[in-house]
């Protein structure tokens, strides 16, 4: 189905998805605004505002069973199999993880029910950033997400830790958001165009002039911050500890997949000329971003900590895709993406139900005995951390093996390697884990007991570890839906590695 | 037995139900009373047994290459199949794998006495894994049963291990892990290399033999990321710390699965991977004398070591890095005796030391201790045990009539053309071997029994003799007649030299079989 | 055409708001240094439209709106944490860390 | 019957796991385990002769039996499990099968109220069938699986009674020992195959011969392991340490074993193969001095042990020496026929002492005195009580001495002829014969010392016991007495020309030995006078002796050994055998167990690899892992400024 993006028409058409989630989100914010007193009015805005998330992936699908395209030029909106199947793994995590807030929230005592609009309008914002055919939809997407994750990073306000970690996130993604701004200048002062295409075309005809490469260079500190590689990761770890778990959840997973998103296609579209220049930025980066996120988890004591540092060095290996530039390594991207949310959202899933109202963060020790107490969630957090780890049989590792064949068909191989060697330190904080929920004594007679682990929750975590193991074996949907050639990127031909 | 076996189909489906049953049994086990997990494991065992020693005649030696193979995609696109097949390099792995299994559950009848059936449900996906790593035949299928076995023996050592089990299963895995972690990369490396040049991508093992010379230029990069991943597991010097460790602590199952089946994947990955694919680098002089060297020292040190161990198992644990340094002077010494002569040390390794471990087990379950020091003159009170342990301590040593000394001997007068001083040195080993297992059966079963604790414990039961007397009774027989098991193996250690034969660089010694 | 000085203008506005928020303690502080440099690449984009054509000053609009809206969320987070600690120092917000 | 042979082999085997059965299931039913274990070996005994007389007729001198296939390999590597019956095993399976029933026998009586019976019979069972295997061996493997196997027969016997901590000790050192000569024989091997590619006798006989010339390195590597096989194995310098203390076994072992036969076994490998070892002189040579120091330095020890079994075991080491010295002249046939006449005579004598400590262990038990039932000083005048006893060992002295027309007299004196003869050429040779000749005195001394000390002169062992000595029983002394015989007329077998035989052992051997004697420079012909002068020598030291030996021993008061007075100057380096063990102890045994633990086990795996490496590199990762962990204090400014810092280098790599 063509779509002319240029008539208005078209232009919804094309944004149905997202004007669909806005506007749910704008009526789930009318009800709010009515209702808004106990439990059972957040528990009916978590419920409406899942439906919201069913109209998106319904316009979304619909739109790729239609096999909806630009007609012409992409104005404004990507319309690809990439954006589709970046858009529907982005509201899967952002469903997951509203059904996870349900009752932690609850529980928590944060009886405010406006983070379900909230969190819809940061799924909007994900979803027009990693959907952008423009610097300038790229810009809005990124703000209209990052100002809503301020606020949902900060939306436990009686907790000093969540203020603090929604003003360092506040403080530096403002910074952060300076840079890419000034970055979206320079190219629009280089080329004269704000859309992804045209750059393209103009980089692609003359060689780069300062101006662009600085551009380049401020556009991907941008992405650097949100990704969180190092350097640019230091926020990443004090805002994962302090906001609200299914936040953090949220933003290890749906915030980084959509960043990730973005930077593809940017990389992809906008700056593939310059692919010299950027390749050993992305180079550095990931080895600085593997090394440190895994050898600093290895300190941590608080598991969402631990997490958050996993992450960073997840990041890093995601990086391997990137610089690949090539279709193996958008599939690699996609497949590693969603193998990293269904696990990390299975085990912030389990961890919320650990966490007691008011508590300090879970520490290592607190998951001691778990096994003995609560089998399943120590046994469903165990495959976790395999998968997290890469270990054979789990989705995790088809998503590694993907990410290290993208690479290693370039012809690089020392990304790989200290892709592995990070993989080798990570174990040894993986597995502590494991070791504590399954092999070492409860504490005490009391422990595990404050668990609450409410169904809807149990359900989501359960279906994702399936998800898990299941993939991990038989990775065929998986792999066939992410090497088609509909949702690649379009790679401009170029002369790229050996191959 | 060929042709009831030929009416049945047996080369069609043995491998799958091999590898089907013990992991179907597991949630069975899991799910079934905790009085009957113990039974249907062991009726498990015994069926697996039953459908296993079939190959012992289906099996064609006088065919080369590949038997029993399966090849169905599995994810299409990337080449990634469910590629099985038996050849002589791996048969008698497999046929040993099956024999130990029930053998296994019977000796963790009484021992393990809670959680049972978490245990058994281990035990059975340890085998599934064990024998995956043994029949696979493409690559990714051969590294997901490569690292999925660490999780099994993960458990059994951290939850039904002794005191130090934390710390020993940590660093079991930890070490194989990262171990094991550049294979991966070796791996994809290959298949991307292989399929750049050829059009098709393809993890099949066939398939990257065939292409192997395209490997040529990443050669010694490639051999020492696999190299590295089976040097720990086997485990060669300098990488054994952690067998001690995982060895004693584990539970005798454990320690028994660990000794028999798991240290042979380390050579038999050589055997069967690092070597074949890249023959020039791992077989040239300097690499060669390398491992060669490793192999020996393995063999001398950890002998020497072991001498000296105050606990029974770590003992036992030390002579079996010894042991297997023989199997990689073998490998190394890349002629048809020697490569035969490995793959008997590791058969001939599993029976003695799987007996030594169980019968250590077994002192285990009476008094509770593995110093040395807590026994002494049990030959007294325990004339069966003391009898089959100084057999088994014999057949460990390299006895001639028993089965160590086949493959040890065929190991050193193969390996001596090329490497006659290190043989020479290996040979020593004769001394300090008798010297460790001499001392310490001594130490334990003879001198005067001064601990009173030890004057009450009771002899072999029936159980326990079902699990020694097969095995003792295997000792006997492959040592005095082990033409058998050499005809099964010997068309592939052939195929084997030869085509490893052009990468090797002139022996020391001229070739005896020459006509004169 | 003041292209040239105007982007320079622009460059320095921006590297000033980099230094303030590098060296300031004060959140609010730090917080218009953040508005300078958006603003700094707002002049950027005002210079470089009158070479580029209109698209740069409709970006212009953008940033404003974004920057307000930014405004308005960061100085509630502000008065949020400062309800917590009777300060905007961020010498002081430190609680996370590690 | 040749080809029946393997039978001789399959009883005692037969024997061996029934017994061992027995000993397990019902280790009281004696006349059970007797039957079964004396009766294999008479049949075993009979199967011997039937074979040997078979030989006797025979058309050719060599049959192969095989067996099975043990280790087939490939083309070029295939070992069979095969027999060679030739001359030269016919006649150890005579010897073997005949000393060995005898033995039996005598351990019927010495081990009756032993609870261990059954055990010690299915040890012995299973010693025959190890030394038959070695001896009938037709390749180096198979008389591997013998040779080793016998090792393992003698620890087991040696540690026989194990609940006493120095027994085991002894059975592991005899183990050990006879290892380091295995190691020797392992080399051997490989060295054989890889220069002839064959380890079958008849095959290294053949092609050693057209593969190696005289004098080149090859024979002589593999003639010096295989020698090193033989040190260990029958106790010669350096390794001959172990036998002193394998005494500890039962005294019927001692004799069969650690006398007879398996001992022996070293000289019967050196003319197995003495194709190699006559392509390689200076390993005779070699062989030929450790032979003759060994025979000497052994001697010397004797003259001054007080436990009668200790001064027959230095008596067996000298003896063996004998038998090197022998085979190191090249006279191959000499060396069997001392071996032989060894085995008759030394089992007496091992018997004898065995009805001396029976009767001495009875007496003093019964007196409740905790005395050494084998010290000498605690014997004494033992000819009264034990008249067949004395009179049977006294035979055996005399053959032992060399006092013609014994037994030991014609083996002895043909070796000492043959090494002066050879020494008429090669000068080294003399001096092997001189230490020959003064060892031969000092046999005769302390030959006599012993009888003197055992059975002349007044019982030492208190009064309270001497009531209780008695002669042996018939089951024991009945065996002595066909020992004895054999004793006296064993040199029959190989009379020499002078004193009117035919050398019938000389000849019978010569298809053995024709190989080697067609390499080796014949021994030269010694003049009719020299060879009188040389017997004269002979018999003059053997005389002088035993009067030197009884005269100083029955002149001299001896003390019980609790009153004994300390050893002096070289009575005192003698009595602690030159001090060999503690230095063994110092040098070698001390340093490995050091090596081990404190430099392999706590330096280099527990520190270096495993605490320096391992947690090395764990512990570099942590402190890293902290160190990021430091950087992340909390600051906003400094996460900015990580951030400025970062974007600088970004921006640095694109421009410039």
């Amino acid at each position: 189905m063509p779509i002319d993006l240029s008539s208005p028409s078209g232009a919804v058409l094309a944004l149905l998805p997202e004007l669909l989630l806005s506007l749910w989100a704008l009526v789930v914010l009318l009800y709010v605004a009515w209702r808004h007193r106990d439990g059972y009015d957040m528990r009916t805005a978590g419920a409406l505002s899942l439906l919201g998330y069913i109209f998106a992936v319904a316009a979304t699908g619909w739109l790729a069973w239609r096999g909806a395209h630009a007609e012409g030029l992409s104005i404004m909106i990507a319309l690809d199999g990439f954006r589709f199947a970046s858009d529907a793994l982005l509201l899967w995590i952002a469903g997951a993880v509203t059904i996870l807030s349900v009752r932690w929230l609850i529980r928590q005592g944060i009886l405010a029910p406006e983070y379900y609009p909230l969190l819809m309008l940061a799924t909007v914002g994900m979803m027009l950033l990693a959907g952008s055919a423009d610097l300038i939809t790229l810009f809005l997407g990124l703000e209209v997400m990052s100002i809503s994750v301020y606020i949902l990073a900060g939306f436990d306000r009686t907790r000093r830790a969540s203020a603090e970690a929604a003003l360092k996130y506040f403080l530096i993604g403002a910074f952060a958001s300076g840079f890419l701004l000034y970055g979206i200048a320079l190219t629009y002062g280089a080329t004269g165009q704000f859309n992804f295409e045209l750059i393209g075309a103009q980089f692609a005809a003359t060689p780069p002039t300062l101006m662009a490469k600085l551009g380049m260079g401020l556009i991907l500190i941008g992405f650097a911050f949100k990704v969180a590689a190092v350097p640019f990761h230091a926020w990443a770890p004090d805002v994962y500890e302090g906001a609200p778990t299914p936040i953090t959840a949220f933003m290890a997973t749906g915030v980084k997949a959509a960043a990730f998103f973005a930077l593809a296609r940017v990389l992809a579209e906008v700056f593939p000329a310059m692919v010299a220049l950027w390749r050993p930025v992305l180079f550095g980066l990931a080895i600085v971003t593997m090394l440190v996120g895994n050898l600093t988890a290895l300190s941590q004591t608080s598991m969402k900590r631990m997490l958050a540092y996993s992450s960073i060095a997840h990041a890093g290996y995601l990086m391997l895709a990137l610089w690949a530039h090539s279709d193996e390594g958008t599939a690699a991207v996609l497949v590693y993406l969603l193998a990293y949310s269904i696990t990390t959202v299975a085990a912030f899933g389990i961890l919320a139900s650990i966490e007691r109202a008011g508590a300090r963060t879970v520490l290592l020790t607190d998951l001691e005995g778990l096994f003995a107490v609560r089998p399943f969630a120590s046994m469903g957090l165990s495959i976790c951390m395999l998968s997290l780890l890469g270990f054979p049989g789990t989705f995790g590792f088809i998503g590694k093996w993907l990410l290290l064949s993208a690479a290693l068909h370039q012809g690089q191989a020392v990304l790989p390697i200290v892709a592995m060697v990070g993989s080798a330190i990570s174990i040894g904080y993986y597995l502590p884990v494991v070791l504590a929920m399954t092999l070492k004594p409860t504490r005490t007679r009391q422990a595990h007991q404050t668990i609450r682990f409410p169904r809807p929750a149990r359900i989501a975590v359960a279906i994702c570890i399936f998800a898990i193991m299941l993939f991990g074996v038989w990775p065929n949907v998986v792999l066939n839906f992410a090497s088609q050639k509909v949702v690649q990127l379009r790679q401009a031909e170029l002369p790229t590695g050996p191959r | 037995m060929a042709a009831f076996l030929a009416s049945i189909g047996y080369a069609h489906w043995v491998i799958h139900v091999l590898l089907a049953l013990p992991i179907l049994a597991m949630p069975v086990i899991l799910f079934a009373p905790v009085k009957s997990a113990r039974y249907i494991a062991f009726g498990v065992a015994l069926t697996e047994l039953v459908v296993g020693i079939g190959l012992w005649w289906a099996f064609d030696p006088t065919r080369g290459g590949m038997q029993f193979v399966t090849d169905i995609t599995w994810v299409e696109g990337f080449g990634i199949g469910y590629r099985v097949g038996i050849d002589g390099l791996s048969v008698l792995m497999v046929l040993l794998s099956v024999i130990m299994l029930p053998l296994v559950v019977w000796s963790s009848w009484r021992g393990i006495d809670q959680k049972q059936r978490g245990f058994y449900a281990l035990i059975m996906a340890l085998n599934t894994g064990m024998l995956g790593v043994f029949v696979a035949t493409d690559l990714f299928l051969f590294y997901m049963f490569w690292e999925l076995l660490l999780i099994p023996m993960y458990f059994m050592i951290g939850i039904w291990g002794s005191s130090n089990r934390l710390y020993a299963a940590t660093k079991f895995v930890i070490y194989t892990f990262v171990g094991s972690f550049m294979m991966l990369v070796a791996i994809i490396w290959m298949v991307a290399v292989v399929g750049r040049a050829t059009g098709a991508y393809s993890f099949a093992y066939a398939n990257l033999l065939e292409h192997a010379d395209l490997l040529k230029p990443w050669g010694g990069w490639l051999f020492t990321a696999f190299a590295l991943a089976f040097a720990v597991k086997v485990p060669l010097f300098p990488f054994h710390t952690w067998l001690p460790d995982a060895h004693t602590e584990a539970p005798t199952a454990g320690s028994v699965d660990l000794a028999v089946i798991l240290l042979k994947m380390g050579t038999y990955g050589f055997l069967r991977f690092a070597i074949p694919f890249f023959p020039q680098f791992a077989l040239s002089k300097t690499v060669g004398t390398v491992m060669a060297t490793l192999a020996v020292i393995g063999i001398i040190y950890a002998a020497l070591v072991a001498m000296v161990q105050p606990d029974l198992k770590r003992l036992i644990a030390y002579s079996s890095v010894s042991h297997l340094g023989f199997v990689m002077l073998g490998i190394w010494g890349s002629t048809v005796e020697s490569v035969q002569g490995a793959i008997m040390v590791m058969v001939s390794h599993g029976l003695s030391t799987g007996a030594l471990f169980f019968m250590v087990g077994m002192l285990y379950e009476r008094r509770h201790t593995r110093k040395i020091s807590d026994y002494g003159g049990l030959a007294r009170v325990t004339p069966l045990l003391a009898t089959a342990f100084v057999i088994t301590a014999f057949s460990s040593i390299g006895l001639p009539g028993l089965n160590g000394f086949v493959g040890e001997f065929l190991v050193l007068i193969g390996s001596f053309g090329r490497y006659p001083w290190l043989v020479g040195i290996a040979a020593t080993v004769v001394v300090f071997s008798a010297g460790y297992m001499l001392w310490s059966t001594q130490r334990v079963f003879f001198n005067r029994l001064t601990n009173p604790l030890n004057e009450g414990i009771g002899d072999l039961n029936l159980r326990e003799l079902a699990v020694i007397v097969p095995l003792i009774a295997a000792m006997i027989w492959i040592g005095l007649y082990p033409g058998p098991l050499l005809r099964r193996t010997a068309g592939a250690a052939q195929q084997y030299v030869e085509m490893v034969q052009s990468a090797l660089p002139k022996a020391a010694l001229p070739d005896p079989g020459a006509p004169r | 055409m003041l292209l040239g000085p105007s982007l320079a203008l622009s460059a320095v506005l921006f590297v000033l708001g980099v230094a303030g928020v590098l060296i300031r303690r004060n959140a609010i502080v730090v917080f218009m240094c953040v508005e300078l440099m958006l603003n700094a690449v707002n002049l950027s984009f005002v210079a470089l439209a009158r070479l580029h054509g209109v698209s740069g000053q409709i970006m212009v609009f953008f940033v404003m709106t974004v920057a307000a809206a930014e405004a308005a969320v960061g100085l509630a987070i502000i008065l949020a944490i400062f309800r917590h600690t009777q300060s905007v120092d961020l010498a002081n917000i430190n609680l996370l860390k590690g | 019957m040749i080809q029946l042979v393997w039978l001789a082999v399959l009883l005692p085997l037969i024997g061996a796991v029934l017994n061992g059965i027995l000993a397990i299931r019902r280790p009281g039913a004696k006349t059970a385990v007797s039957v079964i274990g004396v009766g294999t070996l008479l049949g075993s005994f009979g199967v011997a002769v039937g074979t040997f007389t078979e030989l006797l007729h025979a058309p050719v001198a060599s049959f192969r039996v095989l067996l099975w296939q043990w280790l087939p390999v490939s083309d070029r590597f295939s070992v069979d499990l095969a027999f060679q019956v030739d001359h030269l095993s016919a006649v150890m399976l005579l010897v073997i099968t005949g000393v060995g029933g005898l033995i039996h026998l005598f351990s019927v009586g010495y081990m009756r109220s032993d609870p261990g019976y059954a055990r010690y019979f299915a040890y012995l069972n299973l010693f025959i069938v190890f030394m038959l295997v070695l001896v009938l061996g037709a390749s180096l493997p198979v008389s591997y699986i013998g040779w080793e196997g016998v090792g393992l027969c003698s620890y087991l016997l040696i540690g026989f009674w194990y609940e006493v901590d120095t027994n085991s000790d002894a059975g592991k050192k005899a183990f050990l020992a006879n290892r380091i000569g295995d190691f020797g024989v392992l080399i051997a091997m490989f060295l054989l195959w890889w220069s002839l590619g064959t380890l079958e006798y008849t095959g290294i006989t053949m092609r050693a011969g057209a593969e190696f010339s005289i004098g080149s390195t090859m024979p002589l590597l593999i003639a010096l392991f295989l020698f090193l096989g033989c040190t260990g194995k029958s106790a010669q310098i350096p390794l001959y340490v172990w036998l002193p203390d394998a005494m500890a076994g039962p005294t019927p072992v001692s004799a069969l074993i650690h006398a007879a036969t398996m001992v022996t076994a070293g000289v019967f490998l050196v003319v197995r193969t003495a194709a190699i070892f006559t392509l390689a002189p200076v390993a005779l040579e070699v062989v030929a001095i450790v032979g003759a120091l060994t025979a000497f330095f052994a001697a010397s020890i004797g003259l001054r042990q007080y436990d009668i079994k200790k001064v027959l075991a230095y008596s067996t080491v000298s003896q063996l020496g004998y038998m090197f010295l022998g085979v190191g002249t090249g006279a191959f046939a000499s060396g069997i026929f001392h071996l032989i006449t060894h085995a008759f005579f030394k089992a007496l004598l091992f018997l004898g002492a065995g009805s001396v400590i029976h009767s001495m262990h009875h007496a003093l038990h019964h007196a409740r005195s905790h005395a050494d039932a084998q010290d000498m000083r605690n014997m004494g005048g033992l000819r009264r009580w034990m008249p067949w006893t004395f009179a049977l060992m006294l035979l055996a002295t005399l053959a032992i001495a060399g006092v013609p027309p014994f037994a030991g007299f014609f083996s002895k004196d043909e070796i000492l002829a043959a090494a002066f003869a050879r020494g008429t050429e090669q000068p080294i040779y003399l001096v092997c014969w001189a230490l020959g000749l003064v060892a031969a005195l000092m046999t005769a001394f302390y030959m006599a010392r012993l009888v003197a000390m055992t059975f002349l002169g007044k019982y030492r062992g208190g009064d309270m016991s001497a009531a209780h000595l008695h002669e042996a029983p018939l089951m024991m002394t009945a065996p002595l007495v066909v020992l004895g015989a054999l004793a006296v007329a064993g040199g029959l077998i190989n009379l020499p020309h002078f004193a009117g035989g035919h050398a019938w052992l000389e000849h019978w051997l010569e298809p053995v030995t024709e190989v080697a004697a067609m390499v080796m420079k014949p021994l030269p012909e010694l003049a009719r006078s020299q060879e009188a002068l040389l017997i004269l020598l002979a018999i003059t030291a053997a005389v002088a002796g035993l009067i030197g030996g009884y005269v100083l021993t029955s002149r001299t008061v001896i003390a019980t050994p609790e009153h004994a007075a300390p050893e002096r100057g070289l009575w005192r380096v003698l009595y602690h055998k030159f001090y060999v063990d503690e230095l063994y102890q110092l040098v070698f045994v001390n340093p490995v167990m050091w090596v081990s633990r404190t430099a392999l086990w706590q330096t280099v795996d527990a520190f270096l690899i495993d605490r320096i490496g391992v947690g090395g590199t764990a512990r570099v990762a942590e402190g890293l892992g902290w160190l990021g962990s430091r950087l992340q204090n909390g600051q906003v400014a400094f996460y900015v400024a990580m951030f400025a810092v970062g974007a600088v280098l970004i921006l640095r790599t694109l421009v410039r």
